[in-house]
């Protein structure tokens, strides 16, 4: 076969989203790609600068919808600093909970996909099963599966529900045990390392100059983790070891994102253990009333500005599932952001596409795809 | 790292173009710099302080000029630092990162497409988001949204 | 029991409706009827009609099988609320198919498009016709039934490339490639495991190398042919772990991406078809066909219908083998397979095309049948 | 307004599953017993089709509804993922809610598709390959509007690039609300949809 | 502070068991699933029926105790018309602007009753409208079944929410506590002309006008031309809807804290 152009997307099912991957391949060999994004563009920075502070949390759990939470994390964590507001202690272990079962929900969701492009079914099936209990704990204090809508400027929307933390810990002594069926499936399987090994390598050195982030450049055996270099919320009182690898290939990223699932496991008990320990408030006492928590409205336009409420830029940088997540807030004074800029995980990794595709064969690219864990809705915001 | 430390490392080797360092909550602090002088300040700050990762570009349309920032992360400080330049809102150029940082090029196509900053020599500067042709650059004040329209509505041809 | 065979059945239902229908008419057009030509052209067609409905029911069994399998594999239930426990859901999806739009591609080569898959469909019916299913079924021993089947067998990749070439899409393309290049891979292996199985048996015929196994199944002595023919058979029915040609995940739907209607239907209902070949053929050559050991209380074998019954049990155990290994592992890469093929399939082969020689020789083969021959 | 006053779903269509069923079933019902609501609908129609092929024959009475009843009961949405819902999309064919159960396959041709499940924000920049997918499909096919971007926007419909509802691109038979629906309203959304082809006797 | 851990792989074992292990973790499976795989038959079984609770467990993959999980779930809307107060604060506080206020009959002619009138094609369910609402008269049920064959039956109506209200479906049981230093309206009282305004549209009737003194007149100053009637706003009955300041025409009610 001579050189020809396919594209794979938008409707493929390697893409598990929207957008295209133009692949030109010469026989089975790739000889280039050339990623083309903007599909599930939906403005989100730009419906956000018409929207009050609490209301583009709305927003935030639709930008990435595997992990949800994450990113309503780091835009409130941007926003309380535009706003000048610190939110309780209770409220930050809060946070710091949802963001680790975010995690295990999006890394479990992760797996189920990735295998699946491997050609296996049934690994979906378990991970979705196993995920859905991550949900339920979810559903039972923010009351949605999915778009959640928890957190606020200033705190958290509500406290948790009795007994949870018992439920939590069933849920986390049922996902452990599966863990180890996850390897069972796939690192004790021939064909999974056969087909994995040696496959997508990216080194550190691109993986830097590249912006990449996150599970991938922890595979190539940079220990780079924003929860321990740079911790936010409550992660410098929390016990955890960063995950690395040095294989730089798919297996490699496999074995960081299963290590951090056991590490999220051990973070969560930490985090159990507290709440159970430390009743408090959720929410910070000192809120403008605009931003307290029943009351999304202000009575009318110019009310900060009559105020004089103070200027400010806040800047977040979170560790999301997927990567390092960062977020621009610009209050000018008014009900709504000036300006909000959200810096994708993803929409770097998938920069790099060029790096870590050529090369390899037609049938790679669905594990090396997979590995990169691909959430289109944060890339395309 | 403090501002005074970001401003001791690039005054002696970009001084000309450095127009101040201020605290910035969070990182290191910002520069400011003219634009005249990108290249050289992206290579200071790439070389000379470290910070070898670039995670994010983005432009802020203050209507009577145009402000892009950079946000920049160095490994052995593991702190961010901020990056910025104002440019005219009538000639809001300014000299690609691409260059020195790969990791920008689809930063500043996002940046050119939504706030409308032009990067010079940038090797690839085509709309990322929008499909080609799109005429507007959307993250402009000046760029207002709206409910929708009423559009013909399909229905089955029975 | 022995002498009522499928065809003996559709001959005397011809020649007794024929009978019938004869004695109306007077003299001369009844003795035409009556011509044993025409009984027996009729017969043949009664027969084949048979079969037809014989593959199909066993067909959609089959995938009904495989559903209710893959979903318990899966920790789910699999198809359950049209028909009792699902059982019609495949009737449901091929009279959709049926009635379903056949969208021909304005670039497709008509003839190739459309006789792909209708000579796929004709060539896995074939082959179910070939096959004893149990000591009555087939209509007279051929006496080289295994090659005709391993012969028609491997048709299929020709025309999965006919019908990915001529419906102009590149990723079928690249699918027919990959089945064609994959066809490299496996025949030979398989076609030495099932030299083994010949050296022991002495014959090419299936109801003798069956009946030959009524000391000893063949699984004992040949388990390293019977290894690489599973393996075989795998690759040849496109199941993962070797379903290159179809990898959902990178060729959205393989070679049959532009199919639809009562197209895909036939590809669907083949593949299933080979699947069923398939299985039948390793419980031909290795698991004893219908017979059971002698062990087993008459009251199992004696009941009518118990060959066939018996044979399709196994064949379903064996499919359901086949479920279990896609349910637990990964796809492979063409090259890897290739790898597999000629490194360690072709090897493996040969080696037990050596061991069954020197079981033969040497005259150890009785030391796997533990019990004495029913027929004794 | 065609309904004013909302009945609960479950008495008002519980699908082709019988209106006798009660809000909720037990923790577990047993396989029998789900078969035994279902036969109080299925026999009574069988009995029906049986008769009248005895009385008439023809194709209206026999042939249509047989092709009906296959049409309903298998439906095999498009494998495509647009947003958020696509992600409960997935769910609903996770263990807990296997879409298998009433035939729904996924298939990734658009060739093998009757229904397209459109889950998520459909922007101007996918229209075009939305109407293309559409086309693709073989006759007869419905379109599913999953979730409110699909159906009207959603919280996006302000933006510069979203489309306002995908109804504007092709016809939609069933729209689900939801942002996301959860799986369950998923499913009833498809046998919403099984009840309008009944209905419409295609 | 943690270090860092290498995550690794497992020392090669018997390459035989490399095909075995995956098959013996899916038969695994298998048996366990053929007792009772993790399905819920949904329309038969309902994961939010009250006879759920408590009596399923995480252990076999089933859900965990699901009733308790459905107690705050936010789906379709319940409104008691009855005790709803016409105040807009859902109607403001929803970011989809979603929301109408529609009449409904019962109101009296000069102050027509309105209540929320909710569009779920554009809903997003994020509670926002249920949290604002300072009667608890709308709140979010666990209906979550809204599939529809024409758009318009998306929209229900206040008497259609109130139809959910009615069918006693579980509802979200978070009222969200107010704040401590909550604002108060406060009035600038020289801009004030004692309109009335303020008062006769105030939903919970918590401003009185009260009379201040006329000012005598010094000589050659005119006294502005008003009512000389202030509004007084008790504070624990106010609502914070803020509709007095949307309706003051000269601006002179804002929010504030009271010393």
């Amino acid at each position: 076969m001579s050189e020809m152009w396919i594209n794979m997307g938008p409707q493929h099912p390697m893409t598990h989203g929207l957008w295209n991957l133009r692949v030109k391949i010469e026989g089975e060999l790739i000889l280039d790609v050339d990623p083309e994004m903007g599909y599930l563009h939906r403005g989100i920075e730009k419906i956000s600068e018409d929207r009050h502070y609490n209301e583009v949390i709305t927003l935030m759990d639709r930008t990435c919808y595997v992990a949800g939470l994450a990113w309503e994390h780091l835009y409130i964590l941007a926003a309380e600093d535009a706003l000048h507001i610190t939110p309780p202690e209770r409220a930050e272990y809060l946070r710091t909970m949802c963001d680790e079962f975010q995690r295990v929900g999006s890394h479990i969701m992760w797996y189920a996909a990735f295998v699946q492009d491997l050609g296996l079914m049934s690994p979906f099936l378990y991970g979705m099963r196993d995920r859905d209990l991550v949900l339920d704990l979810f559903q039972s204090y923010t009351g949605a599966r999915m778009t959640y809508e928890y957190m606020r400027v200033g705190g958290v929307r509500s406290d948790l529900p009795l007994g949870f933390t018992d439920r939590a810990r069933r849920v986390l002594d049922w996902l452990t045990a599966r863990f180890v069926e996850y390897d069972q499936l796939c690192l004790g399987s021939a064909i999974f390392r056969k087909r994995c090994d040696g496959l997508g390598v990216l080194k550190a050195t691109d993986c830097v100059e590249h912006g990449v982030t996150g599970p991938m450049l922890r595979s190539a055996g940079m220990k780079r983790d924003l929860r321990r270099d740079r911790p936010y919320a409550v992660y410098d009182q929390l016990d955890f070891d960063v995950a690395v690898a040095d294989g730089a290939d798919v297996t490699a990223r496999y074995l960081v994102r299963m290590e951090e699932l056991r590490q999220s496991v051990r973070m969560l008990r930490q985090i159990l253990d507290w709440l159970d320990r430390h009743p408090g408030p959720a929410m910070a006492e000192e809120l403008p009333r605009w931003l307290g928590a029943p009351y999304a409205p202000v009575g009318k336009e110019g009310y900060l500005l009559k105020r004089n409420y103070p200027k400010g830029v806040g800047f977040s940088s979170v560790e999301e599932p997927h990567g390092e997540a960062q977020a621009y807030v610009v209050n000018e004074g008014t009900e709504h952001p000036y300006r909000v800029k959200f810096r994708s995980p993803v929409f770097a990794n998938i920069s790099a596409a060029r790096q870590y595709l050529v090369g390899y064969h037609v049938a790679d690219i669905p594990p090396i795809m997979g590995s990169v864990d691909v959430c289109v809705g944060e890339v395309d915001r | 790292m403090q501002p005074a430390d970001l401003e001791a490392a690039l005054r002696p080797s970009v001084g000309a173009h450095l127009l101040g360092t201020e605290p910035f909550e969070g990182t290191a602090g910002r520069v400011r710099f003219a634009r005249e002088g990108a290249l050289d300040v992206f290579r200071a700050v790439k070389d000379r302080l470290g910070f070898r990762h670039l995670s994010m570009v983005g432009g802020i349309d203050w209507v009577d000029h145009r402000e892009v920032f950079y946000v920049v992360w160095s490994d052995d400080a593991r702190q961010y630092a901020l990056l910025s330049t104002d440019l005219p809102a009538a000639d809001p150029h300014v000299e690609t990162a691409s260059s020195v940082w790969p990791s920008a090029n689809w930063h500043e196509r996002e940046t050119w497409e939504l706030v409308d900053i032009q990067f010079d020599h940038h090797p690839d500067l085509r709309h990322l988001l929008m499909p080609d042709g799109y005429a507007f650059h959307p993250l402009l004040r000046s760029f207002k949204i709206h409910e929708p329209e009423d559009l013909e509505v399909k229905s089955r041809h029975v | 029991m022995s002498n009522l065979t499928l065809f003996s059945v559709s001959d005397l239902l011809v020649t007794v409706l024929l009978t019938a229908i004869a004695s109306i008419f007077p003299e001369p057009i009844r003795g035409w009827l009556t011509n044993p030509d025409l009984l027996l052209g009729l017969a043949c067609l009664v027969f084949g009609a048979l079969l037809l409905a014989a593959s199909m029911l066993n067909t959609i069994l089959l995938i009904w099988w495989e559903r209710k399998l893959l979903g318990r594999f899966m920790d789910r239930r699999g198809a359950m609320h049209v028909g009792f426990a699902g059982l019609l859901q495949n009737f449901a999806d091929g009279f959709k198919l049926f009635k379903k739009d056949t969208v021909q591609p304005r670039e497709a080569d008509a003839l190739g498009f459309y006789a792909g898959p209708t000579i796929y469909m004709v060539t896995s019916l074939v082959l179910f016709g070939i096959l004893p299913i149990s000591s009555g079924w087939n209509s007279g021993a051929l006496p080289l039934t295994l090659l005709l089947a391993l012969a028609v067998f491997s048709f299929a990749p020709l025309f999965i490339f006919v019908s990915a070439w001529s419906s102009n899409n590149k990723y079928s393309l690249m699918g027919g490639m990959r089945s064609a290049a994959q066809m490299i891979a496996y025949e030979v292996p398989l076609l030495l495991a099932v030299v083994a199985v010949v050296i022991v048996a002495g014959s090419f015929d299936l109801t003798t190398i069956v009946y030959e196994q009524q000391n000893y199944w063949f699984w004992g002595p040949l388990f390293l042919a019977l290894l690489v023919f599973v393996a075989g058979m795998l690759a040849e029915m496109e199941r993962i772990p070797f379903d290159l040609p179809e990898a959902e995940a990178e060729l959205v739907e393989g070679w049959n991406t532009e199919y639809g209607g009562m197209l895909f239907a036939f590809f669907m209902l083949a593949d299933y078809l080979r699947a069923l070949v398939g299985s039948i053929l390793v419980v031909l050559l290795f698991l004893g066909g219908w017979t059971l050991p002698t062990w087993v209380p008459a009251a199992f074998t004696s009941f009518p219908l118990a060959g066939i019954f018996w044979f399709m049990v196994k064949t379903y155990l064996v499919f359901g083998l086949f479920v279990w290994i896609r349910a637990s592992l990964p796809r492979v890469r063409t090259d890897q397979l290739l790898r597999v093929g000629w490194n360690r399939m072709i090897p493996l082969s040969l080696l037990s095309v050596f061991l069954a020689a020197v079981l033969v020789t040497a005259k150890c083969l009785p030391v796997f049948g533990c019990v004495p021959s029913p027929g004794g | 307004m065609t309904s004013p006053v909302p009945v609960p779903r479950a008495a008002a269509a519980a699908g082709p599953l019988g209106a006798a069923l009660p809000m909720a079933g037990e923790p577990a019902v047993p396989f029998l017993e789900i078969e035994a609501i279902r036969s109080k609908e299925f026999l009574p129609a069988a009995k029906e089709a049986l008769s009248s092929l005895i009385a008439e024959g023809g194709q209206t009475k026999v042939i249509d509804p047989v092709f009906n009843w296959a049409g309903r009961n298998s439906l095999f949405p498009l494998h495509w993922g647009l947003a958020c819902c696509a992600i409960e999309f997935a769910a609903a064919f996770g263990a807990r809610w296997d879409a298998e159960r009433f035939g729904v396959v996924p298939r990734s041709s658009p060739r093998q598709c009757d229904l397209m499940i459109v889950n998520g924000t459909v922007t101007w920049k996918v229209a075009h390959k939305l109407i293309t997918l559409y086309e693709q499909m073989p006759e007869p096919k419905w379109v599913i509007a999953m979730g409110n971007c699909a159906t009207g926007g959603g919280p996006f419909r302000t933006a510069y690039s979203v489309v306002p509802g995908v109804d504007k691109l092709v016809p939609v038979d069933v729209y689900i609300a939801g942002c996301p629906p959860r799986p369950e309203a998923m499913l009833d959304g498809i046998l919403r949809l099984e009840d309008l082809i009944r209905e419409r006797k295609e | 502070m943690g270090g860092a851990v290498e995550a690794k792989e497992k020392p090669n074992e018997n390459p035989i068991l490399w095909v075995a292990r995956p098959m013996a973790t899916a038969a695994k499976q298998f048996a366990k699933s053929l007792v009772r795989p993790s399905t819920i038959v949904y329309p038969f079984e309902r994961l939010e029926d009250p006879k759920f609770r408590g009596k399923v467990a995480v252990e076999s993959g089933r859900p965990i105790g699901v009733g308790e999980v459905w107690d705050n779930y936010r789906g379709v809307h319940a409104l008691n018309i009855a005790t709803c107060i016409s105040c807009n604060l859902c109607a403001f506080s929803c970011p989809d602007l979603c929301i109408d206020m529609v009449t409904v009959p019962g109101g009296d002619p000069k102050h027509p009753k309105k209540c929320p009138q909710i569009d779920y094609g554009k809903c997003s369910y994020c509670g926002f409208c249920s949290d604002a609402c300072p009667e608890g008269c709308l709140t979010m049920t666990t209906r979550y079944e809204l599939s529809v064959t024409k758009r318009a039956d998306m929209v229900y109506s206040p008497e259609r929410l109130h139809e959910v209200f009615r069918s006693k479906l579980p509802m979200n049981p978070i009222r969200l506590a107010r704040p401590e230093n909550e604002d108060a309206i406060l009035l600038d009282p020289p801009l004030c002309i004692g309109c009335n305004a303020c008062a006769r549209d105030c939903p919970t009737q918590c401003i009185t006008m009260l009379d201040v003194p006329k000012p005598d007149a010094k000589p050659g100053e005119k006294l502005p031309k008003r009512i000389w009637k202030e509004p007084v706003v008790n504070d624990s009955d106010c609502v914070r809807c803020g509709t007095c300041i949307s309706v003051c025409p000269k601006e002179c009610l804002f929010w504030g804290t009271r010393k």
